[in-house]
């Protein structure tokens, strides 16, 4: 299992770069993370999406649809792209701390 | 390549059939990558297990699909396909191609993948088959420096793709090519940025005898139809019968509405009782043709058998003019994934989230009018709903 | 990670730029078309053109080494243009009929079959298998050379009942036409998954792993912060796996593959039909199946033996009635051929109408 | 209470006791039958003796007074002995032939019709209705009367294109024949029930009220010690009044009549065939419901102008299609002629075969 | 009975079918029990409403079964059927009597009872229409004194009907009369007193005709066929074509098997292509007969709609010889019963749970042979359950 | 409503003697209802009956299946006909102080 190091500390990832630990997370971590998929700095609109991801998955224990995400950050996709290049599953979950999604690719 | 490597393999390599053991081993003296795929291949035919981990997420800067994340679970002893992405490309309309253009793509995968390729994976991309992530990128940007795209994967609108249609068969009643063509441009977002509850694919075919397979894999079937009468040239009969050809055995007793009579040496249709099945024009294609009113019977909810059972495409639109700019089309599957995205849930096929809330609740959503050519036959089971409004106050 | 980043959304190429000549001419205007010899057909436009297609067997599975060789010879006999069809088979198109032999010439040299047009066996429609997928309960591309090198006579000849459409499927997922087709090899596993309950918290999103079994055989264990599975009610689908890699279902001892039979796809005389369920388990034996190749040989056998001209395989059946099918192919009827999901009822026989 | 509690468990009487001689005689000994003429078939035996039995239409609700009247000229006639037919008509069986003119004679005299053989259209199969049931959408009685007086001249007359077969059940419950019939008229409900929440605590048991509930809209309440219902999940179906009294889903203003078509039952020709639905709803308009017997008049004239000698309503159905059923009928069909139950995907038309 | 009291039901005194309002007025003025009736129904027709309250429980001592119990909601206005329970009176086999018989149901029925009868309930009980609770025990008294027994109700085995069959049909392959009545009198407990889920109906014809509906509307349908060819008297053939009857189109033709040929006078089957049908031996009396091997056809699971959908009988076993005492045949109905009552849920009917839990637990539990006659077609879906002795141990 | 007068109380009961409040109920309720189907005394396995069910009807809100009620009772159902005369439905259910049983009849 691969590792990143980050403070320091050590982090098991998966070979796509997911903390395997969704615990360890924290938003520290978050920027961290962001820069292995290219975004060099957080603006407010990442952290809401971030946030978003991370606290619809502590309550629900599940990632969101992306509908849903659309609706409640009120960002259209195109503009989550911008945000996240990756786009929302490989970047913003990533970063948010979420599981790898898995399912239909 | 050292001749014991792959002993259960090497028996492939005999047999009428082309061998792909031979061509992956040839490859594999060209590139290392090629070479421990066939190894590990090797591997999981010793082992009767697939080595490869499970799922893996990998793609290119601004799209969300067209990449399949792949890790082997042996990475020490398999060290070229430790990551093995590949790539779905997506086809020009009907298979179509120049040497040129197929030649380009060779030279992208030569230096960006392992050289082993599908032409095609079943939803109708060109598969290019193991890069690893660090070319993932470099590779995509060769492939669109040189005209190519990908395709769908993930929660998204897959590959459309399209029968031969016009471009070589007389049966073709829409023009499959430049439908599958406009519609896949006109949704590039939609297929190169997942956002549904799962997959959506589309399929086109000419005519009912569906060449691609649309009724059966694809939520959203196009099969061109016609509408008139299918047209018969009575002296091309007479030469099929001349031919000794077996009209009234081979063609009219296997018409399945007995729509056709053959006497006298003259072929007679009942025009409302032809359901266009085809099969008389498939035997006499000199002599039958498609009526002249063409157009596209849509269909919608075909998959296969994840979770709630295979379902066929079953008909929504019995038929609508195919002609470019398709607006009218375009509307409905606009207005078709809307409702399902407001109301799917994850991994529920359009077709599934049909049967779960009902026809008229889609059709209502999506304001098409209720025809008997929707179904087999009508309900068995008195189970009706009512709309609040059609009925009045209770009590 | 590459820095300049690629042009997005430009789509596939515009098809009409891989169009030759000939079918540009000629769009939308062919009038009939013939078989000439297996493989090889003519379609006569309005104007008289005509244009020959050579239908070659393929793999698929392709290295660049040999899209480059088919190119070469698509330069030599074509002008540079050809085609794949909707079951992997490449095309040629000519406009000289007598290149045909040569290009058959060359291409017997090179090893690759002409044929699968009309009443024949086409390509096996099939999927990645061991080759490159995650969960395959069977390998696609070595079942696929087995039987096709069996099949191969009713590839390079028209001398079936009807056409015969093969699709291998290496999972349930059945990523290709197996629920459809005239004969189906489908990979399926047999055990229940195995839960990796230290993991399956940290990489799998617990309602949707509950939310993932089609029977509802998976309930949350909270206690665990993992699920559990109802062994009575699984039926190895594998679905869960795709949504959780802690769900390991596969089983080398136990996976195999399950055969279907009678699907059909167009809407010639028939609707079209699903493939069902002929003979439950046979074993993965690699590299060449020789129980699935049988299997398979038997049945076509039986087919050409019994059917009339024109039947494809489903609607062979169909009419002397699936009692019979069992009986004349020899497969034994066992509880496991009758439907127990969601829409069986109405395939149970509810008439008294049935050959004793 | 009587306190002398009588003998159980007899059953019924044997059925020896009640066949005339010549049945006896001739027990599994026919050899063929003719019908002679509307309602008089004769069954000859193998060694020549011959059954004439004369078929009588009856409207099953029968005083004592009128069974009395029945038994006298089975008394007079057929030395006492008389049947029923599974279709609640009664069947005098004669050996003389020469007393089936006097005896139709008599039954013309009080009013009874002599018919049902054949393609006639034979007695409706019916249930209670308001006469005797709790749950009934409608009566059976009176719509039964309507509509045989309407198709009288098909029972006494054999002018049909074959045997049609009419159902009348009162509720969804169906205690008839209305799932399997040519024509089939039933009492729906139209709206949700309404909840006494005082009383159903008392009078039901609250998970029986819930596991009736076929669409799963019913919910317990435990606030109320009641239930509640998702209106838009219930589809009046009933069930949950017949095992919950403080379900009530009688609605005068909204209850009415469907009607389904083209069902049969014997095995002959086609397995046998649920009737299918052709109209969602017509009014109780009693007492002769003029909307539901004009109804049933236009479909069974659409048949006999369209239908070939021999073919079944359900046959004449498939055979031109639904689509060209609702054209000939003029029936207008809607979304709720579309299944959306357990079964109803494979009601989908999955083909493009379907006449424009 | 005064004229204007049932002004709407009075309209159905009009017409040619015999009316049961003249009926019931003459009762009427016998007996105020069926007077007020007729005047309850009359207010039903007025409110388009049901006047009786729900349910009711009543009964005979011994019986759990048997008497439907029946309060009107409007017992002041209407105080002879405040009460109004009926009786189910089990009928003899294949509905034959004696007038002597019908007379004496008749004289009970007048003592106790409104005079109000169906003959019969579709079931096949003859059904007495009210009688209020003081009668009822007597009532079954002075029933069970004249020979008279009463048939099922509730969640117990239903009153088994048959067609006429051998008494006055040439085409029953088994002895429907009998079988009815061995059944009857083998399961009187099952009848009386009500132990299971559900309820669960038998019915029994003497061959495919199925005059009775089993398949329709019993759980346990017994239906006569036979197993080798079906014979044919080709004399008698040639007396249908002398006389002008379209042996060709309305036999031949119709045949679903085709497995019939009219050639040169002469009718001949492929006797493996007949599915026994009847259609043919239908038309033709004279000439055509079953075989001689003859039993019967056992299907399970028919019901109407509640709740599942109505289910048609579906085959279990295909041939089953039936001659007394029937011991095979009572031994597998104890078997399902068993397995029944075990797995099931309240109010499921035996179709319903086999659906529930899979033909193979129902089989296996039951002890049957799975053939393909058992199903139009095999399975769809690959969702094979596999029993755990059937495979290895897993990985 | 019919009533029943019991110790002086009025009890309201249905058509067909089925008390309508089960909060009701008491075990000399019970004694009395029984006289009303003919059953002149309760003996110990009268009781076991009764206690069941009504033990089962205040468990599970409804009441046993008959095949339930034989196993836990240990009684065959001809027993228990002997015992309540009327069956379990309408005599040991009314004297157990459960709802009127619905559904089919
Ligand atoms: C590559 C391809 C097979 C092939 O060798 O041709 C393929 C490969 C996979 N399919 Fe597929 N599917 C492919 C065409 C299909 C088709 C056929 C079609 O599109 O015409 C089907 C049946 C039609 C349908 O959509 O239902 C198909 C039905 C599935 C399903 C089941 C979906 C269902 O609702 O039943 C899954 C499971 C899932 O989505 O999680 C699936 C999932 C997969 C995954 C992603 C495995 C997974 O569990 O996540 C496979 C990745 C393999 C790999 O590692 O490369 N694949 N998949 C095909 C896509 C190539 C292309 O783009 O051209
Ligand atoms: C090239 C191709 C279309 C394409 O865009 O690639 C094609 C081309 C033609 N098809 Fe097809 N069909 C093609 C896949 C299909 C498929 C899809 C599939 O196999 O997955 C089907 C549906 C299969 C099914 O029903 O399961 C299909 C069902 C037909 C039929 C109906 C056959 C039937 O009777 O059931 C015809 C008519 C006929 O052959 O009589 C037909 C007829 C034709 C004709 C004759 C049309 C024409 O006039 O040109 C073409 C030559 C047929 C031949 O091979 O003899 N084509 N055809 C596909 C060749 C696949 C291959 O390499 O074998
Ligand atoms: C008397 C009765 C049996 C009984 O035990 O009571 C009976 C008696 C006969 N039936 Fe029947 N059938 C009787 C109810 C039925 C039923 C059940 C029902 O209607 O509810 C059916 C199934 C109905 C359905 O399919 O929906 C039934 C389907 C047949 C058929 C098959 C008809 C078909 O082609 O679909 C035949 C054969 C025929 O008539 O050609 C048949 C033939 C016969 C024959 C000719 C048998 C014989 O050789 O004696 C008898 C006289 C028929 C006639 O009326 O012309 N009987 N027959 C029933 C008379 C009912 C009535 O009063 O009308
Ligand atoms: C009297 C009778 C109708 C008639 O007028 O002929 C009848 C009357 C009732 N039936 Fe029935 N059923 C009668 C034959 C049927 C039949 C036909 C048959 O047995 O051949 C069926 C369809 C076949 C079946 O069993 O599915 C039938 C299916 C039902 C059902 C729905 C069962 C289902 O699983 O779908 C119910 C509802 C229930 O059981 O709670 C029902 C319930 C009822 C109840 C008890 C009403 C209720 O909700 O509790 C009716 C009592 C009416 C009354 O007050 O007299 N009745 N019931 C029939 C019995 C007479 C007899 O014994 O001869
Ligand atoms: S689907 Fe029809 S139009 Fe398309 S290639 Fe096949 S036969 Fe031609
Ligand atoms: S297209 Fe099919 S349905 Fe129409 S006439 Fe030809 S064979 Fe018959
Ligand atoms: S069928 Fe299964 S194993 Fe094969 S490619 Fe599709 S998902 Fe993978
Ligand atoms: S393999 Fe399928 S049936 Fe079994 S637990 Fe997983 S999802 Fe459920
Ligand atoms: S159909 Fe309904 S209303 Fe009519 S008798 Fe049966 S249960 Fe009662
Ligand atoms: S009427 Fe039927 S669907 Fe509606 S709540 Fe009651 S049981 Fe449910
Ligand atoms: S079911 Fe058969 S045996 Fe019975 S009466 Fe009908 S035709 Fe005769
Ligand atoms: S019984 Fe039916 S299937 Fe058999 S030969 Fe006669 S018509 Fe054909």
């Amino acid at each position: 299992m691969p590792e990143i190091e980050y403070k320091g500390q050590k982090i098991e990832v998966d070979e796509d770069g997911f903390i395997q630990d969704p615990s360890l997370w924290n938003e520290e971590l978050a920027e961290y993370l962001a820069k292995t998929e290219g975004i060099e700095e957080l603006t407010e609109d990442h952290w809401k999406v971030i946030r978003f991801l991370n606290e619809y998955y502590h309550e629900y224990g599940i990632a969101p649809m992306i509908r849903k995400l659309c609706k409640e950050t009120g960002f259209k996709l195109k503009y989550i792209y911008e945000l996240f290049p990756s786009g929302p599953a490989k970047g913003a979950c990533k970063i948010a701390g979420l599981p790898k999604p898995t399912g239909c690719v | 390549m050292a001749d014991k490597e792959t002993p259960l393999l090497d028996e492939l390599e005999k047999g009428p059939w082309p061998s792909f053991v031979k061509d992956m081993k040839r490859m594999g003296e060209k590139n290392p990558a090629a070479r421990d795929h066939l190894r590990l291949l090797e591997k999981s035919y010793e082992d009767k297990l697939v080595h490869w981990k499970h799922g893996g997420i990998v793609g290119v800067q601004g799209y969300g699909g067209g990449v399949i994340g792949r890790y082997s679970d042996m990475p020490e002893e398999f060290p070229h396909v430790r990551e093995f992405h590949t790539f779905r490309v997506n086809q020009p309309s009907g298979w179509f191609y120049t040497t040129e253009a197929l030649r380009k793509l060779c030279d992208v995968w030569e230096t960006y993948g392992s050289g082993m390729t599908n032409f095609h994976g079943s939803t109708g991309d060109v598969i290019l088959l193991g890069a690893p992530t660090e070319n993932l990128q470099a590779c995509f940007n060769a492939l669109s420096e040189n005209g190519f795209d990908l395709g769908g994967s993930g929660s998204d609108l897959r590959t459309p793709s399209a029968c031969v249609g016009p471009a070589r068969c007389e049966y073709a009643c829409i023009d499959t090519l430049d439908l599958c063509h406009d519609l896949t441009m006109e949704f590039q977002d939609e297929i190169h940025r997942p956002m549904w509850p799962y997959k959506f694919k589309i399929k086109i075919a000419g005519c009912p005898n569906d060449c691609v397979a649309a009724i059966a894999r694809s939520d959203f079937s196009i099969i061109g139809t016609w509408k008139d009468a299918l047209k018969i040239d009575q002296d091309a009969v007479k030469e099929y019968a001349e031919a000794g050809f077996d009209i009234q055995g081979l063609v009219v007793d296997k018409c399945p509405t007995k729509a056709l009579k053959y006497e006298g040496g003259r072929l007679e249709l009942v025009p409302e009782d032809c359901t266009k099945c085809m099969h008389c024009i498939n035997k006499m294609p000199k002599a039958l043709r498609p009526g002249d009113e063409k157009g596209a019977a849509l269909l919608i909810g075909g998959k296969a058998t994840i979770l709630q059972s295979a379902f066929l495409s079953w008909v929504i639109v019995p038929w609508m003019e195919m002609k470019p700019p398709y607006d009218e089309l375009k509307d409905l599957l606009r207005r078709i994934w809307e409702w399902w995205d407001e109301n799917g849930k994850v991994r529920e096929r359009v077709g599934e989230l049909i049967y779960r809330l009902g026809m008229r609740n889609f059709l209502k959503a999506v304001g098409l009018k209720p025809v008997p050519q929707m179904v087999f036959r009508p309900r068995a089971n008195p189970y009706i709903f009512w709309w609040p409004e059609e009925v009045g106050k209770n009590g | 990670m590459a820095k300049v980043v690629a042009k997005t959304d430009i789509g596939p190429p515009h098809y009409s730029n891989m169009l030759p000549p000939i079918v540009k001419e000629n769009y939308g205007k062919w009038a009939y078309h013939e078989i000439l010899t297996p493989g090889v057909l003519v379609h006569v436009s309005e104007n008289g053109d005509k244009l020959y297609t050579v239908r070659v067997g393929s793999p698929r599975l392709m290295s660049i080494l040999m899209v480059r060789e088919i190119c070469d010879l698509a330069d030599k006999y074509c002008d540079g243009y050809l085609r794949f069809t909707s079951r992997h088979n490449i095309e040629f198109l000519l406009t000289d009929e007598s290149k045909i032999e040569p290009l058959i010439a060359d291409l017997e040299k090179m090893g690759l079959p002409v044929g699968g047009t009309g009443h024949s066996a086409s390509n096996i429609i099939h999927t990645q298998g061991w080759l490159h997928c995650h969960t395959a309960a069977t390998d696609a591309s070595g079942i696929v050379k087995a039987i096709m090198d069996d099949l191969y006579e009713y590839f390079v000849d028209m001398k079936l009942p009807a056409k015969l459409k093969v699709a291998v499927a290496c999972c349930l997922n059945m990523c290709g036409a197996v629920h459809c087709s005239d004969i189906a090899i489908l990979g399926i596993h047999r055990t229940v998954p195995k839960i990796d309950h230290e993991r399956l918290h940290q990489v799998c999103e617990i309602p949707t792993v509950v939310a993932s079994c089609p029977t509802g055989a998976i309930r949350p264990d909270p206690k665990r912060k993992s699920v559990k599975v109802n062994e009575e009610k699984c039926m190895y689908c594998g679905n869960c796996y795709t949504m959780c890699p802690a769900m390991q279902i596969m089983d080398p001892e136990n996976d195999g593959v399950a055969i279907m039979v009678g699907g059909k796809v167009s809407n010639a005389r028939t609707a079209p039909m699903f493939s069902r369920l002929a003979i439950p388990f046979l074993p993965n034996n690699p590299p060449r199946w020789p129980e699935v190749v049988e299997a398979v040989r038997n049945i076509v056998d039986t087919w050409i033996r019994d059917a009339r001209e024109g039947e494809r395989v489903g609607e062979w059946i169909e009419r002397i009635g699936w009692e019979r099918f069992f009986e004349k192919t020899g497969i034994p009827f066992t509880e496991k051929h009758i439907d127990d999901y969601i829409f069986s009822v109405p395939t149970f026989r509810s008439t008294t109408q049935f050959k004793s």
